[in-house]
């Protein structure tokens, strides 16, 4: 996609009042970088780039950005479901929020394979939650993570301690996951800002396969859609016809 | 004392000081990163090679801190069924511990780890324990990452003095330098022969190099009071932060831990873990929270180690690794936040 | 009733100390299934004694973390049980709970777990027999699955002691 | 503050994170969220040797549950036994209110800096305290008033939202009755059969006027109370040195390790928690 053309866009959008703020990417501290960038005025719409640099997952500012009055937003696909999947939790006002649509180019590395067995996968889970630091950026890069105060920060009741192993940081991860369900648009943040290199959104990735299976849901894909968990039919799956 | 060491006997001279020390250094994971582990742990027959790898100057991802002050330790615990002795504080291993591969700025960062754990009324006894009797070996890094910063900060050659013993890669082989007593005693070993002058050229023209890497921007500001309290900077860095803890949790100078009591299988057990001044819950009390915003808590992070360290210890606690810089999700680049910010005047 | 379940006074003196016994977490809804549960107490109804009870106002209330938790913890199996569709408390809280929980369901092999571990029915407060039979249906099925050995095993070193007895005295 | 420290105690020296063992003695139920305990030291020896200064503060653990900082309410010119006065705010001091007497807590301490009482000799005293905010003062002015002759006079100000609230009342009359020494109890609204004062704490200094010559002003309470008394005092004629108050921040060692409790440069649990005025106007506005 053309960076004038987004750049355009934004001018437009700030120009006519309409938002207050575009985030997209500008420049990092390196070529090999990028990083978010607020422009505000009309005249900064040139500070924004668009290459294969600009990875990260704008939509994790919405919230904080649509305090303040209208904000549009540069976003992928899986982004702007995000914004979408927002909406729809009631977070942001949909008339509070513009998305200024990319195209995903993104270089997606090739995910890690989950073993067959059940016992080789929770060897697997475990061996890459030994190695969390709990330093929760894969909470705080999602979109979907959005709660005020995280089960994991509660002190009564203590779900997990905060010790480092893979015990409580597999209550961490795991809940968290099934926090998500419906809400993860599949952007990978979790994983790209993970410092260990723990492949975090395979667990959302399977929840929202069977959301999908059972519900025929998808995350982020229809502002006025009911969230897939604050919703039911009486002709829902049942545990009865599945065998419990 | 200096001595050289060929690169076929490298791996035979590490492996003769594992008979004496618990050695710890910098590893290559399969996926390619390094990091510090205890080299013990590695299958032997890796070792050789597991070694080699990692003597060059990659930022290793986890900071030796790991090794003076791990992740989570159990402080005591508490059995209430013993009346007797109802309290049990675990000790530390007795075998000493060697740290090998160390850079000039993790070198630093155990330095400003020192005065924050062992000076005052109190010291800390179980980073004491760990601390004494630890061998440092250090290695001088052959060139600057892009996130890296030491020289903005201070002197790593000068760093480096703090460690036992420092080897320096001079291609043909290692040049080997004790600065202490216990560093001679790890040169003393058949596989070290005396450097020749050439050698001994090539390492002095290693030490320079480090020495020579460009200062950035920001490095003259570094007197004590050039961070301003209302400074509109740091809205605006904070803006994009995240409030996630990785700049805090792989700095190898950030030591700030939480303590925590856990009920385990009918056990008491209080440890004290990493914890993190970027999270609203490191101040909050049931009466007020006197860091509620982003900005206040970015701001506390950098004018701790800029600013409040230098009046405790007359050290700057940021050694320039470089890690936040590298490993910030958001390119939060520290480097730009200290070139921006207005000298108080 | 299954050849394999005792009363409770048979177990502590006679098995206990021999044979090993899945420990299952119970959730019930208070207005069906705890009372199902009370029903068959006092009917006299055998079933196996390894099940720690949690009352909880609704299956509805039942947050997929307490059964994540539970594993975290040690225990063998979960089970969750709440009014049939149509005849909650509530109205519709057991919908919720449906939802939910048949997708936690489906997750658990994800992360290693055997489907088996968690059960969730709809048992009616009359229904103290099938309670009984819930209950011994579970534990045969979790006998033959075995000791669970936790969440955090790396390397076959258990990171964690399981203490499910302890902190659900 | 003063340079001594006070008499080491070895065991903190050597391990300060390992806690002594004392006994809860005795309860008191000061206002429906506030206990007081009084704590015996398990080991005999310790109890002779556990000294302290007033204005300093403690650890202490619920094993199992965590651990919180309280100040020292206690004098050690009365030796044997520690107080501590605990409100009811989490989940450690809901751990606290549920002990009985006879129940086993850790105490860590003493830690922290001291009023330093012994520049003040010879110098009038001036306590202002509002709530449970009398805590750290109650050390203080019992100290002062086992040592009276050390001092000159000695007012107290003391206020709570109302009677109910106000905490260490059956040391009352015994403080009214010192040598040279005068209560003033104020509560915020009317109340039937109420004999003192009615209006907020800085209203009531305000109204007593006490003279700034040769005085030192010690105060502790709610933020918004030292906010105003402050204020009023300044009015008074009070120079910034001539105020102390003890502050307050999150803590988990104690020691000055866990880096939690920072107001600028200084951490509390080292430098204070006792501030004199003139030394929290240089500190940045973060507490």
């Amino acid at each position: 996609m053309d960076i004038q053309e987004i750049r355009n866009k934004a001018k437009r959008l700030l120009e006519s009042g309409e938002v207050k703020v575009v985030v997209g990417y500008e420049r990092g501290s390196t070529e090999s970088k990028s990083t978010p960038a607020f422009i505000e005025s009309p005249d900064d719409v040139d500070r924004l780039i668009w290459d294969a640099t600009c990875v990260n997952n704008l939509a994790a500012y919405a919230i904080q950005e649509a305090k303040n009055g209208g904000v549009a937003i540069i976003a992928r696909d899986c982004d702007a479901r995000s914004i979408v999947m927002l909406v729809q939790e009631h977070q942001l006002d949909k008339d509070a929020v513009r998305v200024i649509e990319v195209p995903d180019e993104t270089q997606w590395a090739d995910d890690p394979a989950l073993p067959e067995s059940l016992e080789e996968r929770r060897a697997f889970w475990a061996k890459e939650f030994e190695k969390c630091t709990r330093c929760y950026a894969c909470r705080q890069a999602c979109p979907g993570c959005f709660c005020n105060t995280c089960f994991i920060d509660r002190i009564v009741p203590r779900w997990a301690a905060k010790r480092a192993g893979a015990s409580d940081a597999w209550m961490f991860h795991v809940t968290r996951a099934m926090h998500q369900a419906g809400r993860c648009g599949d952007c990978r943040e979790c994983s790209r800002v993970c410092p260990v290199g723990i492949p975090v959104h395979l667990l959302a990735r399977e929840i929202e396969t069977f959301v999908g299976e059972l519900f025929d849901y998808k995350a982020g894909m229809d502002m006025d859609a009911d969230p897939v968990l604050g919703t039911f039919t009486p002709e829902d799956p049942d545990p009865n016809e599945h065998g419990g | 004392m200096d001595k050289i060491v060929t690169k076929d006997n490298m791996a035979a001279w590490l492996r003769s000081l594992r008979e004496k020390y618990e050695m710890i250094g910098p590893v290559k994971r399969p996926d390619g990163a390094p990091e510090f582990r205890d080299i013990d742990m590695m299958p032997p027959g890796i070792i050789p090679g597991g070694i080699e790898v990692a003597l060059d100057n990659a930022a290793w991802l986890m900071p030796p801190k790991d090794y003076l002050l791990p992740p989570t330790e159990t402080l005591f615990t508490y059995d209430e069924k013993d009346q007797a002795e109802p309290l049990k504080v675990p000790l530390a291993g007795d075998k000493p511990r060697l740290l090998l591969g160390l850079r000039a700025c993790d070198a630093r960062a155990i330095r400003v780890l020192d005065h924050v754990y062992l000076d005052g009324a109190f010291a800390d006894p179980y980073y004491a324990a760990r601390r004494k009797g630890m061998v440092m070996v250090g290695n001088v890094c052959d060139e600057a990452r892009w996130s890296c910063f030491c020289t903005s900060v201070g002197e790593p050659v000068e760093w480096l003095k703090d460690l036992d013993a420092v080897i320096t890669d001079i291609g043909a082989g290692f040049v080997v330098t004790a600065n202490t007593p216990v560093g001679e005693s790890l040169l003393d070993s058949s596989y070290l022969s005396d450097p020749s002058d050439q050698q001994m050229n090539l390492k002095v023209a290693a030490w320079d190099k480090l020495a020579a890497i460009p200062k950035r921007p920001f490095a003259d500001k570094l007197a004590k009071d050039f961070l301003a309290w209302d400074d509109p900077i740091w809205e605006k860095y904070a803006r994009k932060c995240l409030g996630c803890g990785i700049c805090s949790y792989l700095c190898p100078s950030c030591s700030c831990f939480d303590i925590q009591d856990e009920r385990v299988a009918g056990q008491i057990e209080r440890f004290r873990c990493r914890d993190t001044c970027q999270t609203c819950y490191f101040t909050l009390m049931p009466s007020h929270n006197p860091r509620p915003e982003k900005k206040m808590r970015m701001r506390q992070r950098l004018s701790h180690k800029f600013k409040y360290q230098p009046e405790q210890f007359d050290i700057i606690g940021c050694t320039g690794c470089g890690r936040c810089v590298e490993l910030c999700p958001v390119n939060l680049d520290i480097r730009q936040a200290l070139a921006e910010v207005t000298p108080n005047e | 009733m299954s050849e394999e379940t005792t009363t409770i006074e048979q177990q502590t003196e006679e098995q206990k100390p021999k044979v090993w016994k899945p420990r299952i977490l119970g959730i019930l809804c208070n207005w069906c299934s705890y009372a199902g549960a009370d029903l068959a107490g006092s009917s006299r109804l055998q079933y196996p004694p390894n099940v720690r009870i949690i009352r909880v106002p609704c299956s509805g209330r039942v947050n997929p973390q307490y059964i994540f938790k539970a594993f975290q913890r040690g225990f063998e199996g979960v089970l969750v049980l709440g009014c049939h569709p149509g005849d909650c408390h509530y109205a519709k809280g057991n919908y919720y709970a449906r939802r939910r929980l048949m997708l936690l369901k489906k997750f658990l092999p994800s992360l290693g777990i055997e489907p088996e571990r968690f059960h969730f029915e709809w048992v009616s407060a009359s229904e103290g027999i099938i309670f009984a039979e819930v209950i011994a249906k579970m534990t045969k099925k979790l006998e033959d699955l075995g000791p669970f050995s936790g969440v955090s095993v790396v390397q076959g070193v258990t990171q964690i002691n399981t203490d499910a007895e302890d902190e659900h005295r | 503050m003063s340079s001594a420290q006070p008499a080491t105690i070895e065991q903190m020296k050597q391990n300060p994170y390992k806690p002594l063992l004392a006994t809860i003695e005795e309860i008191v139920e000061e206002t429906w969220d506030t206990k007081t305990f009084r704590a015996v030291f398990q080991d005999e020896e310790m109890r002779e040797k556990f000294t302290y200064k007033p204005g300093q503060f403690q650890e202490v653990s619920v094993f199992g549950v965590g651990e919180a900082t309280f100040c020292l309410a206690s004098t050690p010119t009365r030796p044997g036994s520690i107080e501590f006065s605990v409100r009811k705010v989490g989940s450690l001091t809901d751990a606290l209110h549920e002990m009985s007497e006879g129940a086993v807590v850790g105490i860590r301490g003493p830690f922290g800096n001291w009023f330093p009482y012994q520049e003040w000799k010879g110098k009038d005293l001036l306590f202002i305290g509002g709530g449970i905010g009398m805590a750290p003062l109650r050390s203080l002015l019992n100290f002062c008033l086992d040592n009276r002759d050390d001092y000159g006079r000695v007012d107290v100000i003391y206020g709570a939202r109302s009677s109910d609230l106000l905490c260490y009342k059956t040391e009352f009359d015994a403080w009214r009755n010192s040598k040279n020494t005068n209560l003033f109890l104020t509560i915020d609204k009317e109340e039937e059969g109420w004999q003192h004062n009615v209006g907020f704490v800085p209203a009531y200094l305000n109204d007593l006027a006490p003279k700034p010559d040769n005085t030192i002003a010690i105060t502790c309470g709610p933020p918004i109370m030292i906010k105003f008394v402050l204020q009023n005092l300044a009015t008074l004629g009070f120079t910034d040195e001539q105020i102390y108050t003890t502050l307050e921040m999150k803590m988990k060692c104690g020691v000055g390790k866990c880096g939690r409790c920072n107001i600028g440069h200084l951490f509390v649990c080292v430098d204070g928690p006792v501030f004199s005025y003139a030394q929290i106007r240089g500190l940045p506005p973060e507490f």
